[in-house]
């Protein structure tokens, strides 16, 4: 009859124990390093491969290419725009990247914005987005075998 | 003497409290009782299966996270599975044994949202956020596997994108131990409670015939005596080397659905435990899978089915031999359960409305897929 | 010049009340926070000290609206209608032994009979306002506090019968004499009118009328901004007045030890029933209406004549 | 086991429809397999296994409520519980494939029903199996394929006024309608 009594039991218990809650601006949660958050571009890394264009399932990646200046042959990024507004932040971009020039960052909390337009980031926007997490030393070459074994 | 009444439509949703989403219920009642019921749904249609052929292989694996973002790790599974069935390839050992352990804890969260949602649809508050609490503990640590919270995008087709990071089985064993502790504190707090009891038994009563007729599979079908779940019925992955059992109740009624999930997780913690024990070192992914673009199947069609937490998840899959899927039908568990509302809601008053819609656990990415 | 006084008087318990509701409110939050294992406010002043007056300022600077549809005068009225009889029975609550306002007789009575009118602001409210949830849980609100007024009235009059008087001051005086609360010489009593108390406040678990997850808000769902606000000092209001009469009853009002003065000890004594409730709040599910009104006719009813019976007998029997 | 229960599930439905409808392709032998290629092909197969699961291939003509009713309730087949009904646009028929399951029995089939692609139509099963009442309602919507017998055949998914039915191959996705460009 009376088993409902049980429960203030717990409730109570609980009014005692310390508090979980995250004071959120204040304090803020570091995700693991695989954390799939904003993206990273490393323009001197890039050999304009067009791989993560096609392995984007929602084609929010465009990039144009030059000619080297040095050297003919090789080409250099010219742009490189991500269309926040469409991406899922799935991942395959980084993943097909044979040489690490797009990476994803630990961050996640610098894409609200009052307007549809600021989320169109750019090439220097995304080379420059090093706030913190696990990319946060902007020379730092991420290893191989760090971001997985399917390189 | 009879009293002249009159009845009155009543939209429940899109936007509704109760209704976990964008679904609209257009119920007519008469004083508080129902006398019909129409779901309406699509507020959430995104057009999946289109989505599908537009992609290859590989590249669908994200929308299936959307479907059922509650449980989206069996849903990463059961695609993966349906395309390296017509691949017909072998998958690493390790590979299996880190997808049933992610599979699992999803399924975990996926039934503590369940408990916390169901409990603040009946009317108790804190329940929620405890199990809220303890989902974030599965969370984080699928999280730390898979690289995101809840849209995992964890699995490849030939295996799974990451390994484990150090010491992650560890820590999902001591996870395990938290996780049971906190759930035999729910059981406390709730299921002896008279208030709740009086809430669901003998509320919502589905028969096995019904069950059946109507395709319903998972927790509800087992909670009217029907021993059904796919884990066990036809093993996939490497369900047959776990020592678990199927919870099944006789009743049918809210209650007893209610008492299967609480005893699913049990279950699913047992499996979770074993599988971090047995787990062998090795590849995670077959060598082919690795050149995610350039997954071909040869032309042909299976259905594959696997256990989610909602019910059967199963993946039609027709590929004509290119890289792209030539149809891909979503056997959505959610989106066959909820057909069962019409007919179950008929006679019933609004408060127990409330208290059935919740215990079909429904998501509503899933029903409109 | 008493016209004055009372005038005063009144203002000054509007007043506190006000700043009573507020913490009250901010009160509930932190309780059912700390239970779920979370802080509750804490952004605005200091352990969150300003966040009910926060929302005050929100809701009063809210654009004003009535639904094109609805009864325009009744829907104005409703939350007038629901605070006023809350406010009005403060008038026989005698804080300590020397702060009261009215030494009314029959002062049992009177409150019971001017806060069973809030109910008409329920009903106006979900009436008027045009929306069928709006209805519906006017419709479960009337039937409910209707039914649980009568066991409400019926748990006091084992405590009248002891005493032999209506005036709330001669019941407290009687337990000093006596040295006993009548917690515990009407334990019985006690519970019944905890249980029926909680239905008249339609707080959890007997929220119905504003069951937010069948009915979303119940009968104010049309109401925002200050009317909102109104509504929710009303049923705080209401909230504070049952607990003040509580422990006027049961809890020997303002009496206590001597270190702290009477009306602390009074007001302890209903932070107390109030932390009971939200106590209840968090952590019990909603009631079934069948179950609600079974409970109410079947057993609480009963039980209370049946203590109505026993107090009697004990009475003549002991000679009191 | 499989190929067991595809004889008898061909051996039933052929009973039922009182002609051989049902026609498997001989197991090929290593001598057959060389010579005999081309003329097998010709013989359309109706009855395999798929992936060690038995499919049968049926017309729309053919598939009806009776050999529904049929499958559910054989003692020896009892396909109680249908799983998942698929419509699929071949660009030159179309198909709806029921996938049924027998809780007792444990056993699995594929019905494929074919239609013309002009006039799809397909006789509903939910008076057999009710789970097929949402599932052929979407298979409607998306598809555009008619089941005769259905109680409520209207849109589900997507809103009552859309033109066209988006899972079939010709369909245009107009990107600027729908505010995606």
């Amino acid at each position: 009859m009376f088993r409902l009594l049980k429960g203030f039991g717990v409730t109570f218990n609980y009014f005692r124990k310390k508090k979980i809650t995250i004071q959120y601006p204040d304090e803020r949660v570091v995700m693991p390093e695989r954390f799939r958050g904003i993206h990273r571009f490393f323009p001197d890394k890039c050999i304009v491969c067009n791989l993560c264009v096609t392995a984007c399932p929602t084609d929010v990646i465009t990039l144009t290419g030059k000619k080297s200046e040095e050297n003919p042959k090789k080409k250099i990024i010219d742009t490189y725009n991500i269309d926040f507004q469409g991406c899922i932040l799935c991942d395959f971009c980084t993943e097909v990247c044979p040489t690490d020039a797009i990476v994803m960052t630990a961050r996640y909390n610098n894409l609200s914005s009052f307007n549809r337009s600021e989320q169109f980031k750019d090439i220097e926007w995304l080379s420059d987005n090093h706030v913190y997490g696990y990319y946060e030393e902007s020379d730092r070459v991420p290893e191989m075998g760090e971001r997985g074994e399917q390189k | 003497m009879a009293i002249k009444t009159e009845t009155m439509t009543l939209n429940m949703g899109p936007q509704h409290p109760s209704t976990h989403g964008v679904f609209r219920l257009v119920v007519d009642v008469d004083g508080e009782t129902i006398k019909r019921v129409e779901p309406v749904m699509g507020y959430l249609h995104r057009g999946s299966e289109k989505l599908a052929e537009r992609f290859v292989y590989t590249q669908f694996i994200p929308y299936t996270d959307r479907l059922d973002y509650m449980n989206a790790m069996t849903n990463n599974y059961v695609y993966c599975a349906a395309v390296e069935k017509l691949l017909e390839w072998e998958i690493p050992e390790r590979a299996e044994y880190l997808r049933v352990i992610t599979m699992e804890l999803n399924r975990i969260a996926s039934h503590l949202v369940w408990w916390g949602t169901y409990l603040l649809d009946i009317g108790a508050l804190s329940p929620f956020l405890y199990a809220f609490r303890d989902r974030d503990h599965c969370l984080d640590l699928l999280n730390e596997i898979s690289g995101a919270r809840m849209t995992f995008n964890y699995m490849r087709i030939g295996g799974v994108k990451w390994d484990s990071p150090d010491g992650w089985i560890d820590r999902v064993k001591e996870k395990v131990k938290v996780l049971r502790e906190n759930i035999n504190e729910y059981d406390t707090l709730v299921t002896g409670n008279e208030i709740f009891q009086s809430r669901t038994i003998g509320v919502g009563k589905l028969t096995k015939e019904q069950i059946l007729d109507w395709g319903i599979s998972g927790p509800l079908a087992r909670a009217s005596g029907l021993k059904m779940d796919i884990r066990k019925d036809e093993p996939y992955s490497i369900y047959d080397r776990f020592d678990f059992d199927i919870p099944t109740q006789e009743e049918g009624d809210v209650y007893a659905r209610y008492k299967v999930r609480i005893a699913e997780l049990y279950e699913s913690l047992k499996i979770i435990e074993q599988a971090c024990e047995q787990i062998p070192e090795g590849d995670i992914i077959t060598k082919k899978g690795k050149r995610i673009m350039m997954i071909k199947p040869p032309a042909g069609e299976a259905y594959t089915r696997a256990e989610a937490s909602k019910g059967e998840i199963g993946v039609y899959a027709i590929s004509n031999g290119k890289n792209k899927p030539y149809r891909i039908k979503l056997r959505r568990p959610s989106f066959v359960n909820v057909a069962i509302l019409q007919e179950l809601l008929i006679g019933k008053n609004i408060q127990d409305l409330v208290a059935i819609f919740g215990s079909l656990d429904i998501v509503l990415g899933e029903v409109d897929a | 010049m008493d016209l004055l006084f009372m005038a005063i008087y009144a203002v000054a318990v509007l007043g506190g009340l006000l700043g009573a509701v507020t913490y009250a409110i901010l009160f509930e939050r932190k309780v059912i926070g700390y239970m779920q294992i979370r802080t509750g406010p804490n952004r605005y002043g200091p352990w969150g000290m300003f966040q009910t007056i926060a929302d005050v300022m929100k809701l009063l600077m809210k654009e004003d609206i009535i639904p094109a549809q609805a009864d325009r005068k009744i829907f104005v009225l409703a939350p007038v209608v629901a605070f006023a009889p809350a406010f009005m029975v403060f008038a026989v609550i005698s804080w300590s032994e020397n702060l009261y306002a009215a030494d009314l007789n029959i002062g049992v009575l009177y409150f019971l009979g001017v806060s069973s009118m809030t109910m008409l602001g329920v009903l106006m409210g979900g009436w008027s306002s045009n929306n069928k949830y709006s209805l519906l849980g006017a419709i479960r609100g009337v039937s409910q506090m209707i039914s649980y007024e009568l066991p409400l009235v019926l748990s006091v009059l084992g405590i009248v019968i002891l005493v032999g008087s209506l005036n709330l001051r001669d019941i407290v005086f009687f337990q000093q004499d006596v040295g006993l609360w009548f917690i515990i010489l009407q334990f019985p009593a006690f519970i019944i009118y905890m249980i029926s108390a909680i239905a008249e406040l339609n707080r959890s678990p007997f929220d119905l009328p504003e069951a937010e997850s069948e009915l979303v808000s119940g009968y104010h769902t049309e109401y925002s901004g200050f009317r909102y606000a109104f509504y929710m000092l009303a049923e705080y209001t209401y909230a504070i007045a049952i607990a003040a009469f509580a422990t006027t009853l049961f809890f020997g009002g303002w009496l206590g030890p001597a270190f702290l003065p009477g009306i602390v000890w009074f007001l302890l004594k209903m932070c107390l029933f109030m932390f009971v409730w939200f106590w209840l709040r968090a952590t019990l599910p909603r009631a079934r209406v069948e179950n609600l009104m079974q409970f109410c006719w079947k057993v609480l009813i009963p039980l209370a004549l049946l203590n109505i019976v026993v107090t009697a007998i004990i009475k003549v029997w002991m000679g009191w | 086991m499989s190929q067991e229960t595809l004889d008898l599930i061909i051996s039933k439905v052929n009973n039922a429809l009182d002609e051989e409808v049902l026609v498997v392709k001989p197991p090929e032998t290593d001598e057959e397999a060389e010579g005999e290629k081309e003329e097998k092909e010709e013989i359309e197969e109706t009855a395999k296994l798929n992936f060690g699961k038995p499919m049968i291939i049926l017309d729309s003509e053919k598939w009806s409520m009776d050999l529904a009713k049929m499958l559910r309730d054989d003692p020896q087949l009892h396909f109680d519980f249908l799983q998942c009904v698929t419509g699929v646009d071949y660009d030159e028929h179309m198909e709806v494939v029921y996938n049924l399951y027998s809780t007792e029995k444990k056993h699995y089939l594929y019905v494929k029903v074919k239609t013309p692609r002009e006039t799809p139509s397909v006789v509903s099963v939910t008076p057999v199996w009710r789970a097929a009442d949402y599932m052929e309602r979407e298979i409607f919507d998306l598809l555009g394929i008619e089941f005769p017998g259905h109680w409520n055949l209207k849109r589900i998914l997507l809103q009552d006024e859309w033109e066209g039915h988006p899972l079939r191959k010709d369909y245009i996705t107009d990107k600027k309608a729908l505010g995606l460009d």
